[in-house]
Order: C-alpha cells, then structure tokens, then sequence
C-alpha cells in the first residue's frame, strides 16, 4: 500500500471514532506530535510534584498531610502512567528522561510558579488540577488508544484533587482574618497564570489545527479556557473571595464570564525560562536524577547478576 | 490514670510520624519513579499507623482529664517539644542518601513487623487492632526495603560501599529499639505491652540473613546510642519538629 | 499615619536580617578560621542594623497604635510570616558554597555601601543616623568581599568556575533591588526615602570593575527575579523562618 | 652545653617563675606536652563552636542571637590565639588541623553531646564556661610564655560568656512553667559531664605530675573541679535550680562542698569515641575543611600570582 492510502486508512479509522493503536500504521507527524504531548504531560506531572511537595513536611496537620502525600504520589503514577504511553511509540522512558533534564522537553510552565503559603497548595489543587482537567477530560476522547486510557485514570484520581484543594481554601476562607488573607493571596497569585494554562489563543497556537484534524485534540484553548472561567467565576462565589479581575463579569448575552486581556508577556516570557522557578524546578530534577544514577545502575547490575545465577543453575 | 497506655502509645505514634515525616521528605526526589512511590507509600502507612496511635492516645488523655482543653492527633504531633517525643534516634536521624533510607527503612520495618505480630494479640483492643491492621503493610515494608538493601548491597562496587557505609552510619542506633524504656516495663507488667528484649533475637536474625545475602559484613558489636525514649535527642529533632510545626504554632487554634 | 516610613524601614531590616540569618549559617563551618570570623563579624553587623531598623519601626508603629499590643524588634523579625517580608529575595537564597556567599555579599554590600552613602544625609534624622553609623561597617563588609571576589575569581581554574556558576546563579537576582516598590516611590516623594534607580549606574561601575578584576565576565543584561519587596518571595523564605521563628512560635509571650 | 646542664637551667627558671619563651631551649617532652596540651585547647574551642552554633539561626531573640553569635565568634578568636602558640612551638597550623580531622588529636569531650534546647546554650555558658575557665585563671600563670599570654586573652572574653550563660538560665527560671522544665532539665544533663571536663581523679591521671613540675599546670584535677562544685553549688540557688546530685551537700568541716561519686565508665566511653556527637562533631569538622579545599587553595594561587606580578613589576 501506498503511503496516501495508508495515511486515508488512518484518517477514516479518526474519522469514525476508532482509537488508534500502538500497532497500527500511523503517520511521522501523528507519532512525533504524540511523543512531544505526552511527554510533556508526563514531564509536567512530575516536576508538579515539586511545588506542592515544598508542603509536605509542613502541612498543617495529619489529615492534610496524609492526603497531600497521596496527592504527590498520584502525580508520580500518572506520570509512569504517561511515559509508558510513550514507550508505546518508540520512545524509551530514559530518553524521555533525558529530554527533560537537559531542558529540551517542556513541561506546563505553571509549576514554574513558587508555592508560599499553605493557601497555595489548595490554589494549586483548585485552580491548576481544576485547569488540568478539562484538558484531561477532553484527551481521554483523544484518538490514540494508550494516551486516552491514561487519561481516563488519571481524571478519575484528578477531579478528586481538585476537590481536596477547593476544600483547604474552603477552610481558610471560614478561618481567622489572616487565613482569609491567605486564602484570597493565593487565588490572586495562581489565578492568571491558570487561565495561562491552556496555551496560546486560538489562531496563535502553533500545533492546533492538526491536531484538531488528527482528534488529539477535541477543543481549542479558548473553548476550553472559557469553559474554566466560568466553572472557577461560579466555585469562587462559595469561598466567598474574588478573582483579581477587574473585567470578570457575566455576559447574559453568550451566557459566559467575560474576562480581562491575559498577559502573553509573562506566559512567554516563563515559557522561554524566565519563571520565578524555572531553573530550581530543573536543577532539583536534573540533581534527583544525577543522585539517583548509582541506584539505578545498582538495580541493574544485580538483576543481571541474578539473571546470570539462575543460568548457572539451569545449567548445572 | 492510664498514663503507661498513653506513653506507650504515644512512643509508637512518634516512632511512624518521624520515620513518616523523614521519608516524606524524598518524594518527588527518589532516584526511580516506581520507588519513590514506594517510599512514599511506606510513609503513608506509616502516617496511618501514628494517627491511630494518637487518636487513641488523645482519647485517654480526654478521658483522664474532660476539663481540659482536648487533646487531638494534631495537637500531640504539632504542639509538643523535642523533650517530649520519644521516638528512637535513629527514626530521627537526615535521610543521608537512597541506600541509607532503604537500610533505616529495613532496620526499621524488621523491628516493627515483630513488634506488630505479638501486639495484635494484645490485651488492649486498641493497640491489637492497630496491629493487625498495620502488620500487612509493615509485611510490605519489610519485603520492600530487604530487596532493595540486598539488591544495593550485591549490585556495584560503588552501591557496595555506599551500604557499608550506610551500615557504619546507622548500626549504633539499632540498639536503642531493644533497650526497654521505662514505660515499656510498666506497659508489660500492665500486661498490654510488648517486651523489646524479647523481639531482639528474631530481629538480629532476620538482618543477619539479609545482610549477608547482600554480600554485607554485619557489624561487630558496639556501643549502642540512646536517650531518644526518655525524650532526650540527636540535634537533628528540633529542626524536624520546627519545619513540621510551623503552621500550628504561628497560627494558634485556627482550623486547616 | 507614618505608613510610608514604617515600610520603608521594615524593608531596610528584613534586608539584614536574612541575610545576616544566612551568613550566620556558615559559622563554624567556614574553609579558614579567619574568614569564618570576618563573615561573621558581618553577620552580626548586619543583624545590629536589621535591629536599628526594627526598633525605628516599632517605635513608630507604636505612636501610631497606642493601645494595641507594642511591637518590639522581636515582634516585627519573629511573629510575621513570610508574605510580610520585603527583603529582596537575593537575601534568602540558599548559601550555595563559599564562593557564591561571598558573591552575594559583594553584591550587597556594593548596594549597601551607596545606598548609606545616601541616606547618611536623609530629612529623616533616625535613618540618617543608623546609615551614618553602619556606613563604616558597610565600607568593611565591601572591603572584604571584594577582595575575596578577586581572589576567587583570580585564583585556581577551579576557583574561577565556581565563582562563574555562583554568578550564574546570582544575577538574575541582582536587579530587583534597583527596581523601586511603591513603598521605596512613596518614601523618595515623602523626602527621607533614596531612589534605587539613582544607585544603579554607580553599582554597576562598581562591579564591573571588580568582576574584571577578578576575571570574571559581567554577565550580559537578563530578565531579573522581582517579588521580595511585595512580599512575593522564592520558596526558600519560608524554611528560613520556620527555624529562626521557632521558640517565639512555640513559646507565645515568653521572655528570653 | 650538656644536656643536663642545659635542662638544670630550664628547671631553675622555671622554679623562678620565669617564662620559658619560643626561643629558649626546653626538653622535648616539655615541647611535646605542650603541643598536645594546646593544639587539644585549640581543638576544643573549635569542635565548641558547633554545640552552640546550632542554635544561632534559632535564638529566640534578636539580642540573644548577636550574643551568640559573637559568643562563637570569641571560640574561633580563641582557636586561633591558641593555634598561633603551637606555631611557636614548630607545629604548623595545617599539621595540627590535619591531626584533629583525622582522629589523631582529641578535643574536650563535652563538646560531644548534644544541644537540645535554647536551655542548653545556657548551661553550656554557665557550666561548661564556668568549668573550662577556672582551668584557664589556672593557666594564665603556666609556664610557657605564649600559652600563658593566650590565656589571659581568653580568659578576658570567657567570663564574660560564664555570666551572659547564667543569665539566660536566669530569665528561663523566672519564666512560663515549661521554660523552668527547660531550665532545670538543661542544668540536669550538663551538670555530670562538667564535672568530668576537669579530667581523671588525681592519681589516675597521665601527664599530671611532670605537667605539675614544669609549672605546666598548677592545680590539680581535684582541686579545680572541687573549687568549680563549691562555686556552682553556691550560683545555683540563686536560679532556684537544683544540681542532680543527691549527695551534693556542704561540709563544715573542710568548707568544701561534698558531692557524688562520677559516672566514669560513662566519661571513658565519651573518650573513645562513643558520645551521643563525636562521629557527628568530627563529620562536621571534617565537611567543613573538605568544602573549603579549594577557597584555601585559591588564595594561596592568587597571592602567588600577585607576588610574581609584583615581581614583574620591579624587574620592568
């Protein structure tokens, strides 16, 4: 078969709704677009565990503790979950890896943010996961089998975080007037860089038709950037607290918020590296990972050691 | 007045939150993936097991005193000072690097695996069902962290030595877990609590088998390191305690 | 409402406080005796100017609020979290080694050194007063530094490469101090206050000219860290005062 | 000059009160003992920095934590008077740091426990202060020139600390409750290990008795830890404390307080190594000298590079 009808092959099976799978003839862009996505994904699921895991020792009690521990973990599983979606196209984990560390792969720029208060870690859950999910939730209609299947495991742990962090800015909004003053500090500070979150505006985005065409991608940023303001505009009427914009109002008319201009100077201006976090998130990684060698070249060495031994053995 | 039961309970609830709190500082940081989601499990159940032992604790301080302001989970793990935990040095101690959490872990998980085993059979129902409850994970733990030292210990020459060096690091503490405090004597002659002398054997038999499986020397005998029990520390408690405490102690009575 | 004057001098005090609290963190580690001394020594003179500031300040408050709770130099370092810190966030990074310490003192110091220059002649008598008399230290302080910059930077290759990472390191960090807060806006318009953008030309000379001494390369213009004067800080603030405000968290209204 | 005649004349101006100086000639049992004796006084000032410096970033005042600061500091000074005086004794200061890192020299052995509370920086000042000066009045009148001239020095600043000690035990005993617990229970763990700062019993101790002839040292171990029992039993009533010795009691007769019998298994243990910090204290110290290598290394290249320079220079 030709490669035109390979590649009509595959935008019928799109077309109709049927996944795409690991085996199955799939153009180079369609695999290379993938592997960038998802690893990213991954990446952004793992150096996420860094600014809430700045909490951890400090949480404020027992209970937060606990569920913020099995927050971090979460992140960690899904990010396994996603590098082994990865692998599925090619793509070796230590390569993805290695992509990472040396600053060529991306991964969401939010987590280049700092958390400075106990508040943010509720902001974070709330307003970052609450972000991150209605993208997850549109991928797990994504037309590649292994990436939509992660996604459906990881949206089902990930609305629950958000709920947790909802409730923790919960709490500090019925608190003492300085819990207040933190709760609403934190959603000032997390919330443009949220609405950041779902990239550039449509038309400005460099991958989205494409994708669209491919059905990796179900909606544009501007749908899905909508969709979260006026869920967020509704939820932060309960906290009692205000969004830091001037602008965010009703439109009876569209039957959505209107809200103020993004500043695109601070999103690109993070995503070229200049984020309050940027290099620690990545010298944190980079040093994990250079600490981590001797353990994982220990690993190995006695997997082979005892491959080798149960050889003899057979042998014997 | 059931002031042994409340030390004794408050011993076990230390021992997890500072092990807990410890590991809890690698996640995000482990050297894999898959184990730092390991440790960081390890250190969930170990938070699980500290808050039923201060519940429980915090029952019987209400119950001793109900005029008193209440005491809760949170309160006995944030509003105390390092005088007043008792949990064994060697919980306590920095992490150092992977091999030395993983032998710490192992040590640790040995201790607490025999422990559990005779303490869900208990006379206090309490501490029973919170053995039991506790001794499948701890069963984990232990299978866990014995791999991993004998997988470290038979693996490179470098992770070779960087467990002897774990070894030196931390044998010296091992012996505190088995000096019995004295509210462990009281405790068994209340007839609810467990004797450490009494674990010491079975537990230097299980390292000694793991140890050597993993190519390591177990090392000669020595002085052994206490205080911890009776409240009195390494250096390294209070910068734990300051870190985990910050947010109870500067915001006094607010709700989180 | 002395507002204006109570910020600006919280800003000139938490500016010595941290990093008199960081340089304080090498004492008895320091690479020579002698060093680990004159480090120190300015640890503590940073830390007499953080409470010259801090006394201003609660004095003022203390006008201000004759019937509320006086605060105290003790009050104002120890019983505000961090987002009412307005040091730079220079102040609160991590030490890194020797060299990178040494690096931000310089920086500082070179900061420091003109700013006081200035502020000796300030309308407000009390600043006019503390800049007066920490100007002499300062000369010192900026002496030293520099001198240990060339020496660093002028020594071993190896010297030389960490003195270019401990740059690396530092100068997106330099540029926040040049950027007035509105406090800094309302204290120039209010008379008393110095105008950071006014130091900046001569700072720059300044470090130029050692950083070629030195043989080091003045790194070309980038995007500075900005936030520590609004009280938007690096992630390293907080562990920074959980520990130095332990006591007076855990011990409320406790005399020392 | 014969030997014994040349010893004869050391002896008799020793016997004269006369100063033995770094150029006079003195046996070389004499020069050893004292090398040992002062690089040991010089070590400890040192490993003494450590208990009280982890503390500083933790002071619970601004005051109290310039007093500390500062306090340390005076170690440091005193290390280095100390470290000049073995120079003259033909060690070098690298040598005598090189024994210490390594093992070879030893160092007071209360500096091998631990810190605990703000309480504890107290009775170190207090007791530990208290008891190492009275060893030092003793030394001021030793009978090498340079040692004794240190000791002077030292003892200026070290009573000076002895007082700032007391009184932060005095405003701890006139606080909260748990401030007075703090009190007593730092005065508790102190107390028995100053005592042993004073050395072995008389008669069980090594190098007294030449030590005493060459007016090396004037008092011996018993009279100075006596002359510390009487001092400290009286001080501590003032604080409203209590030393835990039940056996602590005046003596009418000899006008000496009498006191318990020392824990000395527990004193040798400490000796070899086997105190709660002595692994800890020489890691550090060791760290310490490690990391700063390569600043020391530096220095000495660009004064090299400078002097060459400079000799460029008056060739030109």
């Amino acid at each position: 078969m030709s490669v035109q009808e390979l590649e009509k092959i595959f935008q019928q099976k799109i077309d109709q709704e049927i996944k795409i799978e690991p085996k199955d003839w799939m153009p180079d862009a369609y695999r290379k677009t993938l592997v960038r996505q998802i690893s990213q994904h991954a990446h952004s699921e793992i150096i996420g565990m860094l600014p809430e895991g700045n909490w951890i020792t400090r949480a404020p009690s027992l209970k937060r503790k606990a569920i913020l521990l099995a927050k971090v973990q979460d992140e960690a599983g899904h990010g396994l979950y996603l590098y082994a979606a990865t692998e599925t196209l090619g793509t070796s984990r230590e390569q993805t890896m290695d992509d990472l560390i040396s600053g060529k792969a991306k991964y969401s720029s939010i987590f280049n943010y700092p958390t400075l208060t106990w508040g943010d870690i509720g902001a974070v859950g709330w307003l970052v996961d609450g972000a991150a999910i209605l993208n997850q939730v549109m991928l797990c209609r994504t037309s590649y089998g292994p990436y939509s299947r992660a996604n459906i495991r990881i949206c089902k742990e990930e609305s629950f975080h958000q709920r947790q962090g909802f409730e923790i800015l919960l709490v500090l909004s019925q608190g003492t007037p300085e819990q207040k003053a933190i709760c609403q500090d934190a959603i000032n500070r997390w919330w443009w860089p949220s609405l950041m979150m779902f990239g550039p505006k449509d038309g400005e985005s460099t991958h989205s038709e494409q994708s669209t065409i491919w059905k990796i991608k179900r909606k544009s940023n501007d749908e899905l950037r909508q969709q979260f303001v006026n869920m967020i505009a509704e939820q932060v009427k309960i906290l009692g607290m205000t969004l830091p914009d001037p602008d965010l109002k009703y439109n009876e008319a569209t039957k959505n918020y209107d809200f103020g201009e993004i500043d695109w100077n601070e999103f690109w201006n993070v995503v070229k590296g200049n984020g309050p976090c940027n290099k620690q998130r990545l010298d944190t990684r980079r040093k994990a990972h250079e600490n981590g060698a001797w353990v994982r070249a220990a690993a190995e060495a006695h997997a082979a050691k005892r491959a080798a031994r149960k050889q003899q053995q057979q042998v014997a | 007045m059931q002031q042994t039961l409340i030390n004794y309970s408050l011993y076990l609830a230390d021992n997890s939150l500072i092990l807990a709190q410890r590991n809890a500082e690698w996640c995000g940081h482990g050297p894999i993936l898959e184990q730092d989601i390991a440790l960081t499990n390890i250190s969930l159940d170990l938070l699980g097991q500290a808050r039923s032992f201060y519940q429980y604790a915090a029952q019987l301080i209400n119950t001793d005193n109900p005029s008193a302001t209440p005491a809760s989970e949170d309160s006995l793990a944030y509003l105390r000072d390092v005088y007043n935990f008792r949990n064994c040095l060697i919980t306590e101690l920095p992490n150092g690097d992977w091999g030395q959490t993983i032998l710490r872990q192992f040590f640790f998980s040995s201790w607490q695996f025999l422990l559990y085993q005779q303490m869900k059979l208990s006379s206090d129902q309490t501490l029973a069902a919170i053995a039991e409850k506790s001794l499948k994970e701890v069963t984990y733990h232990l299978r866990w962290s014995s791999e991993w030292v004998i997988r470290l210990g038979d693996g490179t020459e470098e992770s070779h030595n960087k467990m002897t060096k774990a070894l030196e690091e931390l044998w010296s503490f091992t012996g505190e877990i088995f000096e019995p405090a004295p509210f462990e004597k009281a405790a068994v002659e209340a007839g609810f609590g467990i004797d450490p002398v009494s674990l010491k054997d079975a537990w230097m038999q299980k390292v000694t088998e793991i140890l050597q499986e993993a190519t390591l020397t177990v090392p000669a005998p020595r002085w052994m390191q206490t205080g911890g029990k009776e409240g009195k520390h390494s250096e390294h408690l209070g910068f734990v305690l300051a870190e985990m405490q910050f947010l109870q102690r500067a915001y006094p009575n607010a709700t989180w």
